[in-house]
């Protein structure tokens, strides 16, 4: 339910502090500045919260049942949730399907999945990544047949994150046609009860369950769940790719690293030294220059010009960052290192093994930092490709 | 980011034009020679343009300008490795006559105008040392003047410079005096910097001055002091960001032409990845920079304005010298080369960097910064 | 670099025949599951090999062999990640039985030859700290025995032991004595260790022993301690050097054959050149070990012999978590992924990196070991 | 002249008394533990006092003028030579020209050169790089046109190491023939003195003119000058870079570079540091373990067992290092970092800029470090070409 009020109509400050109370109201105060996203019925709980008072979708057009914010205003709204250490919660729905839907969408497709998307009544996975088409995204082979007004779907899509906790999935598969390999590719939404889906999670080296592999054996969706043309998913699928990208640009998980640097600098008695305090000051820097950028290149897009290869490198410098922040944790650690556990016998509170673990991915999904860096060069630099 | 005013856009494509028809690339093979490459002919080309007094306000006969003016200049000056003095010996005296200027300062404030004099400033104690304030340098009062001792460090074209401004201490506060070249008791140490430019050590024995030397007194001077040390680290870390912008358009453009082994070098994967966090830097650096000329000019002297300062001169330090070492390894031989330009956009970084502190001290300081922020708090 | 005797090459390939034939992958995968991956039956089939024993002299019933084969050995369980403590519940109590061992020993040395019990090593004073000497747990005669009280780090197997080695100071010497699990006031704080082994705080407050749990007294049992160890560090560095060597070439062998975007992924120059800096480091890291082990064995326990082993030890270090880490990022996603062995290397690395210190804490060591001989000399 | 008696015939210790007590007397102690080699007329006044005393090229077989030393024994010259910080002789002639007529000259070439090689008569320089064809060596384009019994010699060459100072070159030139560019290239021994040869020294960052350009306007040569086959010179000439190659694999240079650092660090009043602990601790490890590995490489050598790509990678570690050490001691140097001089009056006594610009070309000649790990990817790791 939206509420009945016009957050559009009132000034900045008023915005400002009406959301600032809002959020200490009904943001639960153990779970602030989490290391991790926010996830399952924790994520559920708090974004059908929003949506109950009427703050959920900030960017949305109010037409699709979203705030309906200018860009200035959307800000406004990031700053107070990462301010009072909100946990951004895994909200594929809202993040990567409402837009692509708006964008590419038929009229019926956002009739019945927006306000869904902003119920919280679907959680949406994504079905990109397969074994073989990683970093090569548009390797990919599950394949959809089209048969009459269906399209069956074969193969094996991996690294899908919560699958297990979904109940929707956008995916690509590829239904045949062209000469480059990024044609004839279709995108499409398939509900996860379809029978011949098989769900298997993946345990990783942080000796969690998030990602799954999805297998699909013969699954009939109807062909009415294509968004786009049929063949067209490429150009859908890569929009997305554009939206994901933005949400790796904040440092809040580098904060939270260097936090626990400080923390185990402090437990071995070292948080005094010139090797820490050496260490400290150059990712401090390194954290608050890249924040400068970050907000830099924020407000730039409020004037329109939004700059993509700045946004990448952003991800690929703090992803790097934050791996180089736990590395040095790990180091400092000396003895007490390799612990895969907290230790407060040893006055190590944090797990340190499972952060250095967690944060590997940082440089591998989502585009590896050295196709990263293959793109940038490329695009940024307009060096000759290799 | 403010968006950038009228001004500042006539400023860069005034500088952008003068310093591509005035300024002489050959001039700087003198850094290869061995040859201090500083001319006069051009610093007074530069005063003419106005640049020398941008800073100086408007009833000292300078432009009045903002600090973000004298940035886009610097950047420029960097763009083009230029050796002269921008930052030192126009930016610090003006805006020390901005807040201590009267009418004695006419020798200085007609220097920055016409570019006939040169005024270099000797204010560091301490190699190491970023205090404005005089402690060991000590001007006693003798006859009907004053006599000075103690050692002035990292003073920049202090052998080419026509006078010195020096601080000193004199009845326990800090004071300004000017010295001409030459003066008796005056001795200075000059060594070429890498970047065609000289620093000198001046050490003072003996030196005696006349009463009217002395051009202020007081704890104003301390502040005058800081205030011209923080712009002129500001300002410095636009040139490294100018500087490094342009060697790395350099090397970029290299790579795109350069074939070996039959492809474009830039083409090769492991240069173009090491180009790509030259590139990172760059953006860290502008970012840097920009946020620290915002609060500089919102908030000059303030702590928070200091470590913004800091983060900009400490990141475009290093950025410097990264981007002028990975540009002459791209190069290959030839930039190991005197007649290739990469070069000298190395040797410049390695100057600017070490000027008024590099990478380390400076984040140091920033974290230094903070603490005294949370004492006051 | 001595050529390898026979008995080495022997013993690489027996160690290389058992591991592949003995050795279950499976069982490393507890490590993904927060579970303790020591496996008792393994323990004693190892024994049965005679390799816990390796170092034990013969007239103690063991072989009585040189460090350089427990060295063949440790790099063999390297390569396949095996979690079981062979260096902290193998080699460190035969080198101190070796040294002191006599008539009550039989507990401790027929523990290595059968493998049935497990015998833990309790010296380390405090987490971070590698001197041998024990100052500040604390023994006291108590009626016929003895009352213990401190604290002992870093004790591997602490919990998965049938009996602890814990040194202390008796009547202000040092003093070894033979705790079995369980005694009273003994308390064991344990945590699973990334490498799948455990690693333990043992607390002891008012633990009673009878005077036969004194095993050794005197300066005697410090110089065994400090062999002991550094025996311990010299073979943890090459288990780490075999940890990197089969992780990397398991890498290798992934970028091989792994395709995308048409292509090995081991054609890409930019994957390609950080392979070939962990070559390097591996190179570096085993001239490093060759080195440590050729002058261990000229001469123990010298300033010599101990710089070696602590420049080994920093190498290693370094190295297997490179390699891992390298090895991780070069798989990709399935890098990640539990099923994949190269994580185990990275996690294996992490804990034994720790174990005995670090790239750092060895390389400070090295320096002041030098600073030590110059001033005895 | 050799010296009458037999080094052969000495045992070991006895050898490296004399060897040690020679040079002692022999090498000026003004000239020990330099950072640069030593060049003109130094060091072919060093090279003819061995010479003179029949202490001259220790590896060259006694038939060709040399001690014919097996391997161990050379090592031990070698040691002897490091112990007491002899600079290593810019000496192409033995070094280079030497082993290639043994190897490929003709008799001839060998009774004319060889003497003379030992003597110091004839210095010789090296035209191989052209400018475009540095790391791509096999692209070169200087072209030896055959007329009668004559080679007719056109183009450029570039980067020749003091050519100011020698009178004899040997050079690849395109003799043209065969497909790939490997092929039709021919390896030639030039005088310099020959009519059509033009030196122009290059300067360098360093503020030094040792690298030369030489060109070629119809520089006529007998074909008699000529070293194996017409358009054989790339195997020729590919021996030659493998014996460079050893050079570069001893870390005395970096031990130099390490001496400036702590030099520096005591001028600056750092020596004590944590900072300068940690950083020197790191570089002191890293140079003792490089030369770990070269001992070892050059023992197994000395079993017959060489490993080229050791070699390789020695040297690529070591320029690296070299280049780390420099840029710490630059860095260190703070505020009084780029002065291009000597600055006693601030207690720095070696010129660090001289010092940082002299290291650059460690990575670039020979092979840029890229242009050797491409190599190394391939022959040490066995990885697919690019």
């Amino acid at each position: 339910m939206m509420a009945s009020i016009d957050r559009r109509a009132m000034d900045d400050d008023g915005f400002r502090a009406e959301w600032r109370s809002w959020i200490a109201a009904n943001y639960p105060s153990e779970m602030r500045n989490p290391l991790e996203k926010l996830t399952g019925e924790e994520a559920r709980t708090w974004l059908r919260a929003q949506f109950r008072d009427g703050w959920r979708a900030p960017g949305l057009p109010v037409e699709a049942g979203g705030l309906g914010l200018p860009l200035p205003r959307q800000l406004i709204y990031q700053e107070e949730l990462d301010r009072y250490g909100v946990a951004r919660p895994l909200d594929h729905g809202l993040r990567m399907v409402a837009p692509i839907l708006l964008r590419y969408g038929s009229q019926a497709q956002r009739e019945h999945y927006l306000p869904r998307i902003l119920a919280c009544e679907d959680v949406w996975c994504q079905g990109y990544s397969e074994p073989n088409a990683g970093s090569d995204l548009a390797g990919l082979k599950t394949s959809g047949r089209i048969e009459g007004d269906c399209l069956v779907i074969n193969g094996q899509k991996i690294w899908t994150t919560l699958a297990t906790d979904a109940n929707m999935m956008y995916m690509l598969v590829r239904t045949g046609g062209g000469t480059r390999k990024q044609e004839g590719i279709t995108f499409v939404l398939v509900p996860l009860s379809t029978p011949g889906i098989r769900i298997r999670p993946i345990r990783t080296l942080a000796g969690e369950e998030h990602l799954c592999e999805v297998f699909f054996d013969e699954v009939v969706v109807p062909l009415a769940n294509v968004v786009g043309e049929i063949g067209q998913g490429w150009t859908v699928g890569k929009a997305l790719l554009g939206f994901e990208r933005w949400s790796h640009g904040s440092p809040e998980l580098i904060r939270y690293a260097l936090k626990v640097l400080r923390q185990t600098a402090e437990a071995m008695g070292m948080a005094q030294t010139e090797r820490y305090c050496e260490m400290a000051d150059r990712y401090i820097c390194d954290v608050d220059d890249s924040a400068a950028l970050y907000e830099q290149v924020c407000r730039a897009a409020v004037h329109g010009k939004v700059a993509e290869e700045d946004f990448s490198m952003l991800k690929l410098f703090n992803a790097e960052l934050l791996q180089r922040i736990v590395e040095s944790t790990m180091d400092l650690a000396g003895q007490c290192g390799g612990i895969a556990d907290v230790a407060p016998e040893l006055g190590l509170t944090h797990d340190l093994e499972w952060l250095y673990m967690i944060t590997r991915p940082v440089t591998i999904f989502g585009g590896t930092s050295q196709v990263q860096r293959n793109l940038l060069a490329v695009r940024a630099l307009h060096l000759p490709k290799d | 980011m403010t968006e950038r005013d009228e001004i500042e856009v006539l400023l860069e494509n005034s500088a952008e034009d003068f310093l591509s028809s005035e300024f002489r690339d050959e001039r700087l093979r003198n850094v290869y020679l061995g040859r201090n490459a500083y001319d006069r002919g051009f610093w007074r080309s530069i005063a003419q343009q106005g640049w020398l007094a941008l800073r100086l306000p408007e009833t000292l006969g300078g432009s009045g300008l903002q600090v973000r003016h004298v940035g886009i200049l610097a950047n420029a000056f960097g763009r083009r490795a230029v050796p002269e003095p921008l930052v030192a010996c126009s930016l610090i005296p003006a805006v020390l006559a901005a807040h201590l200027g009267n009418g004695r300062w006419q020798e200085i404030t007609g220097a920055l105008v016409d570019g006939g004099r040169v005024i270099a400033v000797a204010w560091q104690e301490a190699p190491q040392r970023l205090d404005a304030e005089p402690l060991l340098t000590v001007a006693a009062r003798a006859g009907g003047g004053y006599v000075l001792n103690g050692s002035k460090y990292g003073v920049v074209a202090g052998g080419w410079a026509d006078a010195l401004l020096v601080s000193a201490r004199l009845d326990g506060e800090a004071a300004l005096f000017l010295l001409p070249a030459g003066s008796a008791g005056l001795e200075i140490t000059e060594r070429l910097g890498s970047d065609g430019g000289t620093v000198a050590l001046v050490k003072l024995e003996q030196a005696c001055v006349p009463a009217q030397a002395l051009l202020a007194h007081g704890s104003v001077v301390t502040e005058a002091l800081e205030l011209a040390r923080d712009e002129a680290m500001l300002a410095t870390a636009l040139q490294l960001c100018g500087m490094a912008a342009a060697g790395f358009e350099l090397t970029l453009e290299y790579m795109r032409t350069r074939v070996q082994f039959g492809r474009h070098i830039g083409s090769f994967q492991s240069l173009q990845h090491l180009a790509v966090d030259i590139g990172i830097q760059q953006a860290l650096t502008r970012a840097a920079c920009r946020a620290a000329m915002d609060r500089c000019e919102a908030a000059p002297g303030t702590i928070d304005a200091r470590r913004a300062i800091a983060a900009a001169k400490a990141r475009a330090s290093d950025t410097g010298i990264s981007a002028g070492r990975f540009g002459v390894q791209a190069h290959g031989a030839i930039g190991f080369a005197a007649e290739a330009s990469i070069g000298l956009y190395l040797k410049g970084a390695l100057r600017l960097a070490a000027y008024l502190g590099g990478g380390s001290q400076h984040r140091r300081q920033y974290r230094q910064l903070a603490d005294l922020a949370q004492e006051n708090a």
